[in-house]
């Protein structure tokens, strides 16, 4: 299933989702070899930031709440990180984040010199009081951010949006028309909130987060499918996918790539081979190639 | 192996405190948890933090975690009372693995004890136990288990005047064969074992710690090399051990900073 | 669990959703003897409308999605249907769409004349190309139906919202500014959108849909969470609520009543009986009352 | 009963077609469906619209539907073929009750047919089998059954000519003691194989047909008087009907607008 991504060749159309687990190059390297053919690294914002306290992930049954909020060591203080990374053997998105235009400029244009292969920027976390969110939800101020850091990067650059958005369609546009190589559809659903009746108190320390996982798949589905007919650029399709069929499903709304994170959490580190392999079974046995699915739900009817 | 739905968010009210010593307790919980000795459970306590503690005793219809006051949580944890209420999540992680054949050593230091515990209740009377504490004082569960213990302290005020490392060289120079040493305690103390371990052929378990977040491998805040602490783990065999470049070495801080072992021990979680 | 809302008293403070089972009086009636406090009619619009095709509603397992695309006999062709509920002997919400300010206020105006004991307008439905939705995602557009409304109608009026909205309180807020007597949240979340691989086409005829259920529950939370936050009227609390424990949830993040739809699929038409035994429990066992745990989660920490 | 999960949406291949007549087919399917006779699923023809259709024959591995060709959507149905593909959800639905003691009778009329079938193959050979149809050719499973039929057509094309309820009446007035009378078929028929049955203190239980979207309880389009087809239906007992006003008298269009059951059979989906 070897595809063809912004001019990269990558094994398989299946992404790690930020956030998850890509904490440093060994594990990146470690989910690479389990079947992931793209890997994005955790966040990167302009400050060190702890993120908020714990309870910051809790499972629901069907999917899962985080507000995690964003801990970064900071850009300037990820050398380590980066020296690990240079020699890697396999594909990386090196995703980024700030709380204005400028600070969304200043860490992707250094992480930039790093060369990833890839810069994906985060504008629409809604675990942070003032990072990402309120860019994605608007399509001017998602063009403001995007064309500010096409002009300082040297690599393709992904945007990943919000299911927030009202009309995620007409964001995914203005991204594209400020330069936007690829969409990365969706970050968390929500924000939920899960009160623990007992002591009367919100769960999380942060109160609200984010949904993920098989409960927010048809949000996920809705969205990729606007973001498809809104533009021409490529999309990695992600939320809730935890099966071949559920990735070929985002595919046929649309995605180019499918990206898992929570599913890790019910299938394993080896979630990506399970699901590439489960795409190419039902491909195989429909007849039918990668190509001549994405956005077929278009087609028909 | 627990189902993912017996590891949703559940809330517990304390059923008994035992006040093992001025900075440790145990606190005792009356719920029916699948468990297996080496996993941990997430603890919330309501508007404070939420952190993970190992199981050190379980029946039935009951469990307990020992707590050593450290900080901010562990503090206010030691100081709960019968009634008070916390949440927990899971067990989580993977265990011991206590299938292998053989004679078996277990040492243990500190709270580390407390991982090792329920461990020891299942290994055979022949079992090498060693443990080791600051004082007398700080010894853990002192009459608990039938298996005998080989005692050694920080200042000599009870057994052996030293280390643990000391005590399970002695067994081995003595011509003790072992064929699994399981260990739990501060990670240069383990880090020491696992040397030991190696230099004599011996295959050991340890059990780590590192900051953690989810508890269920998503989140990716105790990652240690390749390894996912939380979820590969907490106790690794002496393969993943040698492989292992951040074991006894390096560790992130909440924000992900990759630091040396003594700074992320320094470091108060605010 | 006898309760005040609004001037009226209820037997408890259940709720059936609008758009659930509510198209004759007999079967509001029968919801009545159910256990449930308050009915609502299924949502009135100006003309007589069919509403989308079938596949229209799906269950998902955790939760079901709906397009049913507010169908309505029309407001001025429901005349049996108010004779037999002239003689209810139960309190009765009517729900009121439009697709312009003008309409809603036609159809309320019309609507009030038949002394329903409160007026609910919907200005939250996802399911429609151009009624109401567009409404409740902003402030300014939901002061202006509010107030209108509010000028030609005789009994309280309650407004309905959407999660879609970016800040729910403001909307809430400025509802209550325009007159509205309560706020009930949350209407279905997203839209989403599922997609049959074989045939690959969207099954909801509609393509996408509203989803509700208990993996909206987390969502409903925080909406109310915020709406609490933001006004002083009281809040009908519904979205996923299926267990006297989720309904002691939703009035701690701060609801005065609580709304069932879905979960009638889940544990059937007497749902209603069973969650208020369950509360009446659950406050019994905690010697509580209603009243002091309303908002609960605001107060302590 | 079928669990919540049992009546999740999946996709079938129609695995053979037979053509009844002229307006009827029966589309089989391989597929093993948890089912009680009466009880009812939603067939989707992607890009048409989906519609409830009784389940016609089941065995432990398969089972049918019977459609009569009337509107875009049944002559859509009746016109696929082997290998075409269509969506179903449920069985929903109560079915029969079956538990009953004593002599039973059966009434069916024309493609009321379809939800008596698998019934009928449940019951004792010496049923009253009652069924009647437009023409000769109009008779659904000519050979299928073992207890023998008594039938009817509007011409006398086939057996007596004229009504089902003539028959029925016969066999009552005729001396035969009936326990139990299931019908289906029109609803004027079953509405007056009601009235006859509650003249002769006979319990009897009707399958109604009302305009459906989710097939369980929810939306309310369904809904008959008190009670909710799709969930408390289809099948309705003699106590029931009783109290039911708009039992052969009104319906719901799609607007949930309420009409006379003329003008809801006169409606077509658009
Ligand atoms: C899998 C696992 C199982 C655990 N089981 C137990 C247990 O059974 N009993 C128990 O008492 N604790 C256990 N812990 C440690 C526990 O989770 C807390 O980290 C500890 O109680 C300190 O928390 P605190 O908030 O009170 O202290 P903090 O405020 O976080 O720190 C207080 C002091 O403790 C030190 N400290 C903080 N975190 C660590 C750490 N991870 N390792 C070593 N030193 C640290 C710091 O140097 C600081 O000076 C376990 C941890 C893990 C990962
Ligand atoms: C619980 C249940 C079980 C059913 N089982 C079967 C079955 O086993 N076999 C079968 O053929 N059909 C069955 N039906 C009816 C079926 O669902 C469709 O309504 C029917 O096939 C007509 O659909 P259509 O779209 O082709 O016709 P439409 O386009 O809807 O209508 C075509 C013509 O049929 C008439 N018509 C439409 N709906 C009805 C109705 N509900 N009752 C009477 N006449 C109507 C109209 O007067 C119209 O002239 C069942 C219905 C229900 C509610
Ligand atoms: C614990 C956790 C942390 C996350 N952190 C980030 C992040 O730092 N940056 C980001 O863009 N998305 C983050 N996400 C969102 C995921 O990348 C993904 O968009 C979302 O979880 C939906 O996919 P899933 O259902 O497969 O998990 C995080 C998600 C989770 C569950
Ligand atoms: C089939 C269906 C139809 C609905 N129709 C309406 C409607 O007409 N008007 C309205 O305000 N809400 C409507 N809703 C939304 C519900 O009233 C409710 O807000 C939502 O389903 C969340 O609650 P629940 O999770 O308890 O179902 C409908 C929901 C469903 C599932
Ligand atoms: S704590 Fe989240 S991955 Fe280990
Ligand atoms: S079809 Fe929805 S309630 Fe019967």
């Amino acid at each position: 299933m070897t595809i063809q991504f912004l001019g990269k060749t990558l094994k398989n159309p299946m992404v790690l989702a930020s956030g998850i687990l890509g904490n440093n190059c060994d594990i990146l390297e470690r989910v690479h070899e389990n079947g992931c053919g793209l890997v994005t690294m955790k966040s990167i914002g302009p400050e060190p930031r702890d993120g908020h306290k714990n309870p910051s992930v809790i499972d629901l049954g069907h999917g899962m709440i985080n507000a995690v909020g964003l801990p970064s060591p900071g850009v300037l203080n990820m050398e380590n990180e980066w020296d690990d990374l240079k020699n890697r053997n396999f594909p990386l998105i090196a995703s980024v984040y700030g709380g204005s235009v400028r600070e969304y400029q200043i860490v992707a244009e250094f992480v930039s010199l790093k060369k990833p292969d890839f810069i994906e920027i985060n504008i629409s976390c809604p675990n942070s009081e003032k990072h990402g969110m309120i860019f994605g939800v608007n399509p001017q101020s998602s063009h403001d951010v995007v064309s500010a850091v096409k002009k300082v990067i040297k690599v393709p650059l992904i945007v990943k949006l919000t299911p927030q958005a009202l009309d995620i369609g007409e964001v995914a546009s203005a991204c594209e028309d400020a330069g936007a190589n690829a969409i990365c559809a969706i970050n968390t659903v929500g924000p939920g909130m899960v009160i623990d009746i007992e002591s009367k108190m919100p769960v999380l320390a942060f109160k609200r987060g984010g949904l993920s996982g098989p409960m927010i798949k048809p949000v996920a589905i809705r969205c990729v499918f606007d973001v498809y007919k809104a533009v021409n650029i490529p999309i990695i399709g992600l939320g809730g996918i935890t099966t071949g069929k559920d990735a070929i499903e985002i595919i046929m709304a649309g995605a180019s790539l499918v990206g898992i994170g929570s599913a890790i959490r019910y299938r394993g580190i080896d979630v990506f081979k399970k699901v590439a392999l489960e795409m190419e079974t039902w491909l195989k046995d429909h007849d039918l190639c990668m190509e001549e699915i994405i956005g077929a739900a278009h087609r028909e009817g | 192996m627990n189902t993912i739905l017996d590891q949703k968010h559940i809330m517990l009210r304390v059923e008994k405190k035992h006040v093992e010593n001025q900075t440790h307790a145990t606190l005792f919980f009356h719920h029916a948890l699948c468990f297996k000795p080496g996993q941990f459970i997430m603890v919330w306590i309501p508007g404070i933090d939420e952190k993970p503690y190992t199981i050190s005793f379980h029946s039935k219809e009951k469990f307990a975690i020992t707590i050593e006051a450290k900080g901010i949580f562990s503090k206010k944890a030691i100081a709960m009372e019968k009634g008070d209420l916390v949440g927990i999540r899971g067990p989580f992680g993977n265990g011991f693995d206590i299938k292998s054949q053989g004679q078996k050593a277990v040492v243990a230091g500190g709270c580390g004890m407390a991982p090792l515990a329920p461990l020891v209740e299942n290994l055979d009377k022949d079992t090498i136990f060693i443990h080791g504490a600051r004082t007398r004082e700080y010894i853990l569960y002192p009459d608990r288990f039938k298996i005998e213990r080989l005692f050694c302290t920080d200042d000599g005020s009870f057994g052996h005047k030293g280390l643990v490392t000391d005590l399970l060289e002695k067994q081995i120079t003595s011509g003790k064969h072992l064929d699994m040493v399981y260990t739990c305690g501060p990670e240069i103390m383990m880090y020491h074992v696992f040397k030991i371990c190696e230099a004599h052929h011996i295959p050991c378990q340890v059990s780590l710690e590192r900051y953690m977040r989810c508890g269920f491998g998503v989140c990716g805040a105790c990652v240690c090399g390749r390894q996912v602490v939380c979820r590969d783990g907490p106790v690794f065999g002496s393969a993943a051990l040698r492989e292992m470049k951040d074991f006894n070495t390096k560790a992130l801080l909440k924000s992900g900073k990759e630091v040396a072992l003594s700074q992320y021990f320094s470091w108060r979680c605010k």
